[in-house]
């Protein structure tokens, strides 16, 4: 199963990349969420995978199954998503006006701004 | 969206998604939920208001701006860091005081639980302004 | 010795007063500010009896002993001399600059710079480190700058500026770089203590780089070749700048650099060679080229690169008369080449013009200055009574002292002699007898403070040229004795007998004459030549080079900053690849073995779904099902996080994609539909690019489990959720306690956002309001 | 014990306070500038007490090391933490007029604050995850910025700003997330003794390549700086400034905090790395400056290559050098920020940017003269100001490392430097008006107080800090003796 996530791991981040170097800015942002998924779950993967009931403390003993997942990259992706979602909100806000303002989803537009 | 069975689901459901948001985050410390996602619930109730009606009329119903909904969020969530102070602890160090209530039994209370409160009320203010601001445009 | 560092203190403060002393004292002004100067070089003056009996003055304020860069001062028979000179030459200038800078209206900043210019040289004289020679150094530059760029709506005059500046930084940073090697071999860069280290430093192996590297600073402060062209072109400061930095101190620093090092670097053959062959070569070539000007500026900047040329050469020859003969012709060149400068002024301001070809005869309209200038010019051509004529018979007997090269170096050294005297005589002549000629008006007589300086100049060439031993005894024996301490008392006479150098000098002379006569006839043709056929000017050239490599950058720069958002980004992932890719290859023998677990069926699903999801969003022309596509995939991992039981995770996840996907779908509604943009090529190109980040993603997933450090704090929040934090949702209790801060970073996050979304969608700026 | 949160706690406190009084504009220059302030305060004192009484150490929530969020603030910290505040005053005070009234009444000051936040975060935090927390507080805060106004040049750049720097991002949280899974620690005392002790410690280099390249991009350093002369001439100067002074260097104290703590295994491979960048960053970001027109798009060049002189400290991994590229990070942070500064009042005064539509400057603005020729001789290396023993600290350092070639490269980047700054002195300020143009909008007007009195700060910090660069180059220099011995921070943190 590591080996297979590892792939999809791979293929997520190719993904993200293929969709980055595009000229559409809406690909441009598919391309960071791709990105960021399978960053997620690359922390999610290099914690150690252990399959079975979320892990919930039971009072006086300490753990609930002898082989539990390990909590402390749930928590670290959480807070990861939580950013991500305010990040790429203002991203999508930011693709709205741009379109507003310039009228092109091009990116190659944006070649101007910077030459002159 | 605009038909009256909506306008009606989305007011009867708006208490409904609050109270629930409020169970959500409070047994976040012991089960599944917590301030993000309880904040996300009950942002969710006036988002399906303000699909059903305008977000004029949502913010109305909210009573309080958004914005003011955030500000009170990061504060709830810098004044749970001052008890620690007053206890001589280093920052941030979580507070508890046991209650015995009637009825509830015994409810513990503790800094944590306020920050995570800080958490649902920031969240929910976010969401809001977010979403609100997107659906004007 | 503090009494020296607060006449420096003084002389600043004087500095930035003066534009307010300028701007209100009026007339009397440059003669007050003439006085502080002048006080200065009383002051200095009384140290000579002291200082001439071989004492040395020391004085150290620590500044950065670490890298042995102090503030330090010191005073011996070789900066007292060039103090004096520096002190001295500064008031007259002063009081020229006083009448000759009355019609600028930012006059009050010229005395600013000049004063601000006389400080610095004074200080890079009085260094008693050679950083703190160095930072003086470089505000000699910068003070050059602004002073040769003074008329800085003449876009000459800016390129001059620009060149001069960049030339002498250029060659100060070099400098720099061998000063700190100095250091390094020496463990110091006190003057007082260099001087007793010569032997470390010249048998370091490091003593040929850090002496091409002092050397590069002192001649291209000192324009020798190839880096004189700055110099001419630094003509287009206002006259008295030239005469005072252009001619008696600034270019001097060098020659000063190198009198300073002689005994702690010099003497090697590296040394002499370097030394008199640049110096031989800088030395004729200025003298041909100011033979075929025709401004009386250029001449003087030409010949003076001669005359530096003339004391390099001296100074590589390093024997003990070489040596008395380079300080001799120093305080030669300075008083008559002063002097020049300011008549070059005078005539410019009176006449309006310094063309050779059009003015002359102008002892008619301006006696005294007239005067003045002919005695100089007699003694730049060595002639006696003056003390031009001491200091060229030196210069003979040291080349005749030589006895492997002194031959070719006597060869040179006379032709450029002769190019010398042929000049003073056409100027003489020309400029000064014979009939009086002007282009414009009838020329007026100059004002007193015009005259005053190069009267005293000449006067003091005459006096000198005359009475020699006075000044041989109480000012060059001390300096020369500095330089090298084993030279007996310096003897000076006019008249020493008939010997093979006063031959010479009668050869000099007799085709001197000869070169004058054919003056008239020559150099229209010379100036002709130089226009046609010598056209190849290093200063056009740095010009051109400079143009050049502009042009290459701005190809260069729309190549890299190409504008192209994709590009960038490419840049990025090839450059990760290579160091990921290089770096898994290289520790991917230390894996030993990577274990897994077998996939059950309902992952196997997942993944399945998550692929093609994948595969959908990347192919499909559709934006809608690209970003359905996307949330597929968002819900496959919160899938795989609820089978792995991640339950929080999987519902943050799942609920913020969805979120996401609404606020998608709310603006790609007002978007337009995917144009498609990129050819064949190019996606073959991304893909292949993909391909490489995603492999090397994957190939450090493997790797990731490898290196297990255990134990893991998470272990610690397993044991302590219940019993110290009160909750036994770990996941929770880390996001709200353990790792409090977090959280509340996360949510000012989200805040911000928030904000900016608001900013972004409400405000609405007038175009162009960003300042 | 609260002092090393609280540089995070003040610009939390101001920005609810801002935010509370949002309505009311004429008072957010005066909140943000009042939260500034103590920031600045409370630097200064948080140096002095790492100075008498070492390292502070707080653990957040009272949870041990490893365990909690530990902040620390030691040497390295607290000198960049007062650079911080230095800033936050300065464009705060000059935001005043600089910024129009509604982008202040559009949360520009909280923003401020927000990035401040941010900044100081990474400042004093002592764990990595955490590090990407403030990483992402502060570039959130620097995206509203950028695009604060939403002018099409502004969203032109933003663009570009926020992809590549969310690209960054993600590796670094990729690299934290593979780097938890091989130690099982976030801490970065921890880290470093973990690693110290474990023998294939040389499988870290994988993982240390995502963080390089993350610090890299924030860092702008060749070739990842792409987005920064892409963007940062867009916004308006005040957070130009504020961009060019704080925000690449958190992606360089990042880099030198990570590769003299912990990823210290390799150095046959990290350390010519990093001189080979740092030459590159300097040389490339020198050249691609020397023919631009528009002066903030010259400064913006050469922030990048003055990265480069940083980084190749980095890279020689003396005392000397590492303390050389603090002293050099100091006096870049100042004279940059103050570079900007001049030409927003350059911008004041003839409305534009563009050399080849400015001039006449030195004429009619003597003063001004001056307050350009500080920084920008400063940065060009000129004595005896600041940048000057900048290079005399690194070249002489890497000298003693034996590292010519790369000391010479930035000898004649000097060279290069200053020909940039005289080139905008020679068009800006001595050139005549060119013909043609009306007279300037501003020619007449008296500068605002506000614009000037921080120019003239920044500017005497520069003067100050070649005069008195012994007891700055000791403090630099204390810092890097602590950077180079890691036992000292792990001790501190972990109490062994």
């Amino acid at each position: 199963m590591e080996i297979l996530l590892a792939i999809v791991i791979g293929l997520l981040y190719a993904a993200g990349v293929y969709l980055l170097l595009r000229r559409s800015i809406v690909k441009l942002i598919l391309g960071i969420m791709f990105f960021s998924h399978a960053t997620n779950l690359l922390i999610f993967v290099s914690g150690g995978l252990h399959k079975g009931q979320p892990q919930f403390a039971n009072d006086g003993i300490n753990a609930v199954s002898s082989n539990p997942t390990d909590p402390l990259p749930q928590a670290l992706i959480l807070t990861a998503i939580v950013i991500g979602f305010g990040i790429t909100a203002f991203f999508l806000a930011l693709m709205y006006r741009f379109y507003q303002v310039t009228g092109t989803e091009d990116l190659d537009d944006l070649k101007e701004g910077e030459n002159k | 969206m605009k038909s009256y069975i909506v306008q009606l689901a989305a007011t009867r459901l708006l208490p409904v998604t609050l109270i629930l948001s409020l169970l959500v985050f409070y047994r976040g410390h012991n089960e599944p939920g917590g301030g993000f996602i309880g904040g996300l619930m009950a942002a969710a109730g006036f988002i399906f208001y303000a699909m059903a009606y305008d977000t004029a009329k949502a913010e109305k119903k909210l009573r309080v701006s958004p914005l003011m909904l955030i500000v009170a969020g990061l504060s709830f969530a810098f004044i749970s860091t001052l008890p620690s102070l007053f206890a001589g602890n280093p920052f941030f160090t979580g507070e508890w005081i046991s209650l015995n209530i009637p009825l509830l039994g015994k409810l513990k209370l503790g800094s944590p639980l306020l920050f995570d409160l800080g958490v649902y009320l920031a969240v929910w203010g976010v969401i809001i302004t977010i979403i609100f601001n997107v659906m004007e445009e | 010795m503090t009494g020296i560092l607060i006449y420096l203190i003084i002389l600043l403060i004087t500095a930035l007063l003066s534009p307010i002393l300028i701007r209100k004292g009026g007339k009397t002004a440059p003669w007050l500010l003439s006085m502080v100067s002048a006080a200065g070089f009383a002051y200095l003056l009384g140290f000579a009896g002291f200082i001439s009996k071989g004492n040395a003055l020391n004085y150290t304020i620590e500044w950065l002993p670490e890298l042995y860069l102090n503030f330090s001062l010191y005073l011996d028979g070789l900066s007292l001399f060039f103090a004096l000179l520096v002190t001295g030459m500064g008031s007259l200038v002063l009081v020229f600059s006083g009448n000759y800078m009355k019609p600028y209206p930012m006059k009050h900043r010229f005395f600013f710079l000049l004063l601000l210019f006389e400080f610095a040289m004074l200080g890079l004289i009085l260094s008693g480190n050679l950083f703190t020679m160095f930072i003086f150094w470089e505000l000699t530059s910068v003070s050059s700058f602004l002073l040769v760029g003074f008329n800085h709506e003449k876009p000459e005059a800016r390129n001059a500026a620009l060149q001069a500046l960049l030339i002498t930084v250029a060659g100060g940073l070099a400098m720099m770089a061998g000063f700190i090697m100095l250091g390094q071999m020496a463990g110091t860069l006190e003057i007082n203590q260099l001087l007793q280290s010569g032997d470390i430093i010249r048998n370091h192996p490091h003593y040929l780089p850090a002496l091409l590297l002092v050397l590069a600073g002192a001649f291209t402060k000192s324009a020798q070749f190839p880096f004189h062209f700055w110099l001419p072109g630094a003509m287009q400061a206002p006259s008295p700048v030239s005469a005072y930095l252009h001619s008696a101190t600034m270019v001097k620093a060098g020659v000063y650099l190198l009198m300073r090092l002689s005994p702690v670097m010099g003497g090697t053959p590296e040394w002499k060679y370097i030394l008199t062959i640049t110096g031989a070569i800088t030395m004729i070539l200025g003298g041909y080229f100011a033979y075929s000007q025709t401004d009386f500026k250029k001449v003087l900047a030409y010949t003076t690169i001669s005359a530096l040329g003339t004391l390099v050469l001296m100074l590589g020859i390093g024997t003990d008369i070489s040596i008395k003969a380079a300080i001799i012709f120093l305080l030669v060149h300075a008083l008559y080449k002063g002097a020049l400068f300011m008549i070059a002024g005078l005539i410019d301001k009176s006449v309006g013009s310094r063309d050779l070809r059009k003015i002359g005869g102008l002892s008619k309209v301006m006696p005294t200055a007239s005067l003045a200038a002919i005695i100089s010019l007699i003694s730049m051509a060595g002639l006696p009574p003056m003390i031009g004529f001491i200091g060229k018979e030196l210069i003979y007997e040291a080349k005749f002292a030589l006895p492997d090269i002194g031959n070719l170096l006597l060869v040179a050294g006379v032709t450029t002699n002769v190019i010398m005297v042929a000049i003073s005589l056409a100027l003489i002549f020309n400029l000064f007898l014979g009939p009086l000629k002007y282009p414009g008006e009838k020329p007026k007589r100059p004002a007193f403070a015009l005259r005053i300086g190069p009267a005293l100049l000449a006067g003091i060439s005459l006096i000198f040229g005359l009475f020699p031993a006075r000044v041989a005894d109480f000012l060059l024996s001390p300096a020369i004795k500095s330089i090298r301490p084993s030279i007996d008392s310096l003897k000076l006479s006019l008249w020493h007998g008939f010997n093979e150098v006063l031959l010479i000098s009668f050869i000099t002379v007799a085709a001197g004459v000869v070169l004058f006569l054919l003056y008239r006839k020559v150099n229209p043709l010379l100036t002709h030549f130089n226009t046609k056929v010598l056209t190849f000017r290093l200063a056009d050239t740095f010009n051109n080079g400079l143009n050049m490599f502009l042009y290459l950058t701005k190809r260069k720069t729309s190549f890299i900053q190409s504008g192209y958002q994709r590009f960038y980004l490419m840049a990025i992932f090839i450059m990760t690849s290579v160091l990921a890719w290089y770096q898994l290859i290289y520790t991917w023998p230390e894996i030993e073995n990577i274990s897994f677990s077998k996939p059950g069926f309902f992952e196997m699903m997942i993944l399945l779904l998550i692929v093609s999801s994948t595969l959908i969003a990347v192919l499909v022309r559709s934006r809608l099902a690209a970003i359905l596509s996307l949330g597929a995939v968002g819900y496959g991992i919160g899938l795989l996080f609820i089978i792995y039981g991640a339950i929080d995770v999987a519902i943050t996840l799942m609920l913020a994609e969805t979120l996401v996907l609404v606020l998608f779908m709310v603006v790609i509604y007002h978007l337009p539909k995917f144009a498609n943009f990129s050819s064949k090529a190019s996606r073959l190109r991304d893909a292949a690019i993909a391909l490489l980040v995603g492999g090397f993603m994957t190939g450090l997933v493997l790797k990731a489990g490898q290196l297990n450090l255990n134990p893991k704090i998470s272990d610690f929040y397993v044991e302590n959720a219940i019993p110290l934090a009160h909750g036994s949702n770990i996941v929770n209790v880390i996001l709200v306690d353990f790792r409090a801060l977090d959280t509340l970073g996360e949510i000012t996050v989200l805040v911000i956002a928030a904000i900016g979304v608001v900013a972004l969608l409400k405000l609405k700026t007038k175009k162009g309001s960003a300042t | 014990m609260i002092l090393p949160a609280l540089p995070i706690l003040i610009p939390l406190l101001t920005i609810i306070l801002l935010l509370f009084s949002f309505q009311r504009r004429e008072w957010q220059p005066w909140i943000g500038l009042t939260g500034a302030l103590l920031q600045l305060a409370l630097a200064l004192f948080l140096a002095i007490q790492v100075k008498t009484q070492g390292i502070l150490v707080l653990h957040t929530g009272n949870w041990e090391a490893p365990f909690g969020i530990t902040l620390v603030v030691d040497a390295f910290s607290s000198i960049m933490l007062v650079l911080a505040g230095i800033i936050a005053v300065s464009v705060s005070i000059y935001s005043m007029d600089a910024i129009d009234r509604q982008r202040q009444s559009f949360f520009f000051y909280p923003m401020v604050q927000g990035l401040l936040m941010g900044v100081n975060g990474a400042f004093v935090t002592g764990d990595i995850f955490n590090l990407y927390v403030w990483f992402e507080v502060m570039l959130t805060a620097s995206f509203v910025l950028i695009t604060l106004g939403g002018e099409k040049k502004q969203l032109n750049g933003a663009i570009k700003y926020v992809s590549i720097n969310l690209v960054s991002s993600l590796f670094f949280l990729a690299g934290i997330g593979l780097l938890y899974g091989k130690t099982g620690t976030l801490n970065m005392a921890d880290l470093a003794l973990k690693l110290s002790l474990a023998d294939n410690n040389v499988l870290m280099n994988t993982s240390a390549v995502l963080f390089f390249v993350a610090f890299s991009i924030k860092a702008a350093v060749f070739p990842f700086f792409f987005w920064l002369p892409a963007s940062y001439h867009t916004p308006p100067v005040a957070i130009t400034a504020l961009f060019a002074g704080l925000l690449t260097k958190v992606g360089i104290y990042s880099m030198i905090r990570f590769y003299t703590l912990f990823f210290v295994q390799d150095k046959l491979f990290w350390h010519p790395l990093f001189l080979w960048i740092g030459g590159f960053t300097m040389v490339i970001g020198v050249l691609t400056a020397a023919s631009q027109y528009d002066i903030r798009k010259i400064l913006s060049f050469h922030i990048i290559s003055q990265i480069g002189y940083i980084i190749m400290g980095l890279g020689i991994f003396t005392v000397a050098g590492i303390a050389g590229a603090i002293f050099f990070m100091a006096h870049n942070i100042i004279a940059k920020t103050n570079t900007f500064l001049v030409a927003g009042l350059i911008n004041r005064i003839t409305g534009s940017y563009d050399l080849k539509k400015i001039g006449g400057l030195y004429k009619i603005r003597p003063w001004l003269s001056i307050l350009f020729i500080i920084p920008a001789f400063g940065l060009a290396g000129i004595p005896p100001l600041s940048g000057f023993f900048g290079k005399l600290i690194l070249i002489s350092a890497g000298f003693d490392a034996g590292e010519y070639v790369i000391s010479f490269i930035a000898l004649a980047v000097g060279l290069f430097t200053l020909f940039s700054m005289v080139k905008i002195w020679n068009e800006a300020f001595w050139k005549p008006r060119p013909e043609g143009l009306s007279p300037f909008e501003g020619e007449n007007e008296k500068l605002p107080v506000s614009m000037v009195i921080p120019v003239v700060f920044l500017g005497l910090i520069t003067l100050t800090m070649g005069f008195a660069v012994k007891p700055i180059l000791e403090i630099a220099m204390n810092a890097a003796g602590q950077l180079l011995d890691p036992k000292i921070y792990i001790q501190a943190v972990l109490g062994l």
